[in-house]
């Protein structure tokens, strides 16, 4: 065996017990430091709240399917959108990808026998578990009404619900993030296997380290923006209040200064699965993958400078406007760069497509059109047209949703031999991929054009005009909400009876593929050591058409 | 309700919008169709065992490649930010002498003062072709101003004031709504923008029951409310003279120097410990929650009513 | 050298890379935790700016002794926490515990003068509300940022106090080794401490004195 | 402690030192409140904070000796507080 190559599905690792066969028992989970078992636990706890969220919308459409609604009061509908906000960013988007399969690939990926603080990694989980309580008890207590960006002095002065409740659960849930954070760049920066230079670092790999970065830097920024209004709202500490000369502006740019690098905390680790996906399915090494870098650190870096077009109507200086609206124009240049680089990476390829191909082609198509329309809301004359409208609405669920749970879903499918050591129905996986695209194109094209029109958000009643949007969107919601019960079917019945993966069933290179499926509880039976850079697809190509042995090539093997 | 409530372009900015609007979505559509094209053609052409040509390109080509179309992406998006910004910047451009319009928002309903006197709620009447300035402030929570048929929008906050300037060019009727969420009736905090042209406007106003306009019914509460005891010219007690006040330069006594305008006015009133003007004992009486949003507008509306008096040698 | 491989935690084979990644993580941890005060700094920051005159008045009312007397227990209890370290790094035991003990009782009195603080300021009713003395109202957004500024700092302080407590325990009953990568962050995070109260001082306590 | 004594002595001379210079601009700082300097005070005792804050990062906190590592992620939350403060302050000093 040569240090480049390693025969596919080696005797050797036959036999060898994996990380599901370390102890059977509810505390040899619930006290693991494995961050194989941790992703699983996250992903579990995630998904919980991804339909508790789900829930909490499929009302919400149901009832404006009504102009004048037709089965909740208006506090309740309040309610419902707030807690939709709250649970789908801070529960299931923000944590989706980086907590569970940064959590179980990254280590895999860089060749480390996991992550550099076990223990923080499990508390990480029990925090986020402790926010989440917090979030449960909020909506067993009637909820919280304020939107789920806490505008104050509505939300410190004028709401009549559980705000500091809910804000806790947020403040809670942040510190798991940054704790996952600090996790990953002690990770990223010192457990990487011999030879795995920065430069060899395959590309989800780098994006979770950009994404850690963001996360470190912006989570506590939020922290304190939720403890001030808490402050203020138990205490009568005045601290936005405009009564004694406080401003509730500042509070906005404290938020947004956190909430806006959010949204790369949420697609970045997209950019990353997609990276990944694509290269494997095309056989394709990924074009310009220096630029690819460079890209990711750039909107990471710039992401931080552009929280201000949230708030063009808000009060803020015409002046800063014109500087916000600049630098968002900006961040746009390396997300454009991505989507062109993805482009190219199939040119010449052998391309197949399997579910997550789909889902990662379904991601590029919405990921540009959400890009595009961010275009819209950079240009501050167009911004104060449809800012609190349905278009923003649509524009960033285009991103969060379309793009990041679209990617979400691509990584689950791609890794999901690795993980379970089983294969999933491929066919329903592909019908689903196509279902999901579809409906989410149904739910979020109406928005955008009743968003121009006029129609604002966080309206419970709407004038009649919108009504035909509006129904074609809650069918949109309708076929997504189908699409995104069927992988929890077709995935549970893989574990029963899907068929047995092998170690790299997509002979993708990387050296999470280069280990057992699942994998060992010290993820290498041999330190692994890496020889080239990563994504060496047409060595792969070129190795078969050559008529040489099924062999992996590429990023490393074991020494 | 038709959907020209909100859609109608009342005004040249809102044509401008428009043309921007368009604009950015063709370039958009151009680029969705290019990538979503490529894509296409690709997937066809060389999905798996198809027969077309693989082989690596020059990495040289590739860099190439790459710098182009960053380039290329820089330069259009600064184009359009350049245009986005001027559009902008136009807009900013506060109009000589606009008709003012008082606004004030609080939990669900919008109150209208008109400079003549005449008030209305949830309803804005406008003069067409002329110049308006809305300015506006809460009396509690953010709320948001929304013209759809202007396409403009502006946050309305306590304490503060925010102003939003047009010049409608068409009269009808249109929608007019709170954008930014403010509680349990935020989605039916709506209204009409009534534009007309100025000879309706001036006979709207007339024929609105009340008599006082603005400034007179601030004047009633200067008076009532007791400021005249010291604000008069003979008074005892030392307080500053507000006569020509509205749009000088004052003094603070903490060095700083703020030009008199309306908030400063209005902070003056209700938080007079906030700016005290140099040489004056702080003996000024607190008015928060003794008055009211509208009411501090007449107030403000009276004191700028001086300093036009004053200039004009009128008083 | 038995002792060095009891130091050893998972996944690291090297005790000098697990320090290191301990350090590191450490300084990430603190590069957040600046962020988080800057958020409140920044608030500070601004309102200082636009009401300069009601700050000064504002910050007359603080108690400059106690600020003074903690800044120096502070400072001081830095040092003892360097030189523990340096013990806990040449393997002295008794020397490491024990300046870590005087660092806690620094770190004790700290509160404690914080307590007397606060008491007195409540005496006075400098808690914004109804009953609060002082004019213009933005003397009470100063007063709003003195209680948080303090009391997150304050928190900060009593969780640095526990960690050190346990570290001390760990230490004296040998299930950690002091020469382990324990030490290295505790330190860091004590200092970090410090350097937020060290800005906190002239904000808080010393405007207005002239 | 036996023969620790003498290093012991090495242990704790330099930062002593770091603390007699860090106690040296507290007591600067406490003074220089009492002059009246207008803006110049508050201006001057944060100048003096960021001194005392180096001093007490490079010595005591042993950045002197840290990896360009750890320096370089020290430094980075300082760049990311001054992105907060000039974006911040970009709105509200241009506000009419």
């Amino acid at each position: 065996m040569s240090e480049m190559t390693l025969p596919f599905a080696p005797a050797e690792h036959v036999g060898a017990s994996s990380y599901l066969d370390e102890g059977h028992t509810v505390l040899s989970w619930l006290l693991t430091t494995d961050h194989k078992r941790i992703a699983i636990l996250y992903a579990l706890s995630i998904t919980i709240f991804f339909f508790i969220g789900g829930v909490a919308i499929g009302l919400v459409r149901l009832e404006l399917i009504s102009p004048t609604g037709w089965f909740m009061t208006s506090d309740e509908y309040n309610r419902a959108f707030t807690i939709h906000g709250i649970i789908m960013v801070w529960f299931f988007l923000v944590p989706s990808i980086p907590a569970t399969m940064g959590n179980f690939i990254l280590p895999l990926m860089i060749g480390a026998p996991d992550v550099a603080f076990p223990r923080l990694n499990l508390l990480s989980w029990y925090l986020y578990v402790i926010g989440a309580g917090f979030t449960v008890y909020v909506l067993l207590t009637g909820g919280v009404d304020t939107g789920w960006t806490f505008y104050p002095p509505f939300s410190s002065n004028y709401s009549n619900s559980s705000v500091v409740a809910a804000a806790a659960g947020v403040f809670v849930v942040g510190f798991s993030s940054i704790a996952t954070g600090v996790n990953f760049l002690a990770t990223t920066h010192l457990l990487r296997a011999p030879g795995m230079t920065w430069f060899r670092l395959p590309l989800f790999a780098w994006s979770m380290y950009v994404v850690s970065l963001v996360m470190v830097l912006a989570t506590p920024v939020l922290a304190m923006s939720l403890l001030l209004i808490s402050a203020e709202r138990l205490f009568g500490l005045p601290i936005f209040d405009a009564r004694v000369g406080g401003d509730p502006v500042l509070f906005q740019h404290i938020f947004w200064f956190y909430s806006h690098p959010a949204v790369y905390i949420m697609i970045l680790p997209a950019m990353g699965v997609v990276s990944e996906v694509l290269p494997c399915f095309a056989r394709r090494r990924v074009f310009g993958y220096a630029f690819m870098v460079y890209a990711l650190l750039m909107i990471g870096i710039v992401g931080f400078m552009v929280w201000g077009h949230h708030m063009f109507v808000a009060g803020q200086s015409p002046f800063a406007n014109l500087v916000f609206s600049f630098l968002s124009f900006i961040v746009a240049v390396p997300s454009a760069i991505k989507v062109f680089n993805w482009t190219a990476t199939l040119y010449r390829g052998q391309i197949g497509f399997e579910a997550p191909m789909l889902y990662a082609l379904g991601f590029i198509g919405l990921f540009t059109i959400g890009g595009l329309t961010g275009l819209f809301l950079a240009s501050v004359p167009i911004d104060i047209a449809t800012t609190d409208s349905y278009f923003v609405v649509a524009h960033f669920h285009t991103i969060m949703v379309g793009g990041t749970v679209s990617a979400f879903m691509a990584g689950i499918h791609y890794w999901w031999p690795k993980v379970t050591g089983r294969m999933y129905h491929e066919f329903a996986a592909q019908f689903a991929a196509i279902t999901m695209f579809l409906g989410f194109n149904l739910t979020f094209i109406p928005q955008f054009i009743m968003g121009w029109l006029g129609m604002p958000r966080r309206y419970h009643m709407y004038p009649d005009v919108f009504q035909i949007w509006h129904v074609l969107s809650s069918g949109g919601a309708a076929v997504l909400a189908v699409a995104y019960l069927l992988p929890l079917g077709y995935l549970t019945w893989s574990l029963i009876g899907g068929d047995r993966a092998g170690d790299n069933p997509w002979q993708a290179t990387g050296l999470e593929w280069q280990t057992s499926s699942p994998p060992p509880k010290q993820n290498f039976l041999h330190p692994p050591r890496v020889t080239s850079a990563p994504y060496q697809y047409h060595e792969l190509g070129r190795a078969r058409e050559e008529g040489e042995p099924t062999s992996v090539s590429g990023q490393g093997g074991t020494s | 309700m038709r959907l020209a409530e909100f859609t109608a372009q009342a005004s040249d900015y809102a044509v401008r919008v428009d043309t921007l609007f368009a604009l950015l979505s063709i370039i958009s559509g151009a680029v969705v169709a290019l990538v979503a094209g490529l894509i296409t053609y690709f997937l066809i052409r060389y999905h798996r065992g198809s027969r077309a040509p693989r082989g690596e390109t020059p990495e040289r080509l590739d860099r190439e490649i790459e710098i182009g179309w960053t380039a290329a992406t820089f330069f259009s998006f600064l184009f359009l930010f350049w245009w986005a910004a001027s559009d902008q910047l136009s807009a900013l451009v506060t109009p000589k002498n606009p008709l003012e319009i008082h606004v004030v928002a609080k939990q669900w309903m919008w109150r209208i003062q008109h400079p003549s006197g005449a008030r209305e709620i949830d309803e804005l009447h406008v003069p067409a072709n002329t110049n308006v300035q809305l300015v506006m402030t809460s009396q509690d929570v953010i709320h948001d101003l929304y013209l759809p048929a202007l396409r403009l929008k502006q946050d309305v906050l306590p304490d503060r004031y925010t102003s939003l300037s047009f010049n409608a060019t068409k009269t009808g009727v249109f929608h007019l709504t709170c954008a930014e969420f403010c509680g349990t009736d935020h989605s039916v905090m709506a209204g009409r923008l009534v534009v007309v042209t100025p000879d309706e406007y001036a006979r709207w106003n007339a024929a609105q029951p009340e008599g006082d306009d603005l400034a007179h019914q601030g004047e009633r509460l200067f008076h009532s409310l007791g400021c005249s005891g010291c604000h008069a010219p003979g008074a005892t007690v030392h307080a500053p003279d507000l006569h020509g006040l509205y749009g000088r330069p004052v003094q603070l006594s903490d060095g700083r120097t703020v030009a008199a305008d309306e908030a400063y006015l209005r902070d003056c009133i209700l938080l007079p410990d906030k700016n005290r003007v140099a040489g004056f004992p702080p003996v000024m009486p607190n008015f928060t929650g003794s008055l009211d949003e509208a009411q501090v507008v007449t107030l403000v509306a009276y004191i700028k009513s001086l300093g036009a008096a004053a200039s004009t040698g009128s008083r | 050298m038995t002792d060095l491989s009891d130091a050893l935690q998972e996944p690291w084979s090297d005790l000098r890379l697990q320090r290191e990644a301990v350090g590191l993580g450490m300084w990430f941890f603190l590069a957040s935790e600046v962020l988080f005060f800057a958020a409140l700094f920044c608030s500070y920051a601004v309102y200082r700016s636009f009401n300069a005159e009601a700050f000064r008045i504002a910050a007359a009312h603080t108690k400059l002794i106690y600020g003074s007397i903690n800044t120096a227990l502070l400072l001081t209890s830095s040092l003892t926490m360097t030189i523990a370290l340096r013990a806990a790094t040449a393997r002295l035991q008794r020397m490491t515990l024990f300046f870590l003990g005087l660092t806690v009782l620094l770190g004790l009195a700290f509160l404690v003068t914080k307590g007397l603080e606060y008491y007195g300021d409540i005496e006075e009713h400098l808690i914004p509300g109804s009953t609060f003395p002082l004019k213009p109202a933005a003397t009470e957004i100063f007063w709003a940022l003195y209680w948080v500024m303090t009391g997150i700092h304050a928190i900060h302080l009593t969780a640095g106090i526990g960690v050190v407590i346990v570290v001390m325990l760990l230490f004296g009953r040998e299930i950690v080794p002091v020469q382990g990568s324990t030490m290295e962050g505790v330190a860091i995070y004590w200092h970090f401490v410090d350097t937020v109260w060290i800005f906190l001082y002239p904000l808080i306590y010393l405007g207005g004195r002239t | 402690m036996t023969n620790g004594d003498r290093s012991a002595h090495r242990l704790w001379r330099a930062p002593a030192w770091a603390w007699v210079v860090l106690m040296l601009l507290f007591a600067i700082n406490l003074g220089s409140a009492f002059i009246p300097l207008g803006n110049g005070n508050v201006i001057l005792n944060l100048f003096v904070a960021a001194v005392m804050v180096v001093v007490l990062a490079i010595f005591l906190m042993d950045l002197q000796n840290a990896q360009t590592l750890v320096r370089v992620v020290a430094v980075a939350g300082l760049f990311w507080v001054v992105l907060m403060f000039s974006l911040v302050f970009s709105d509200y000093l241009s506000r009419s």
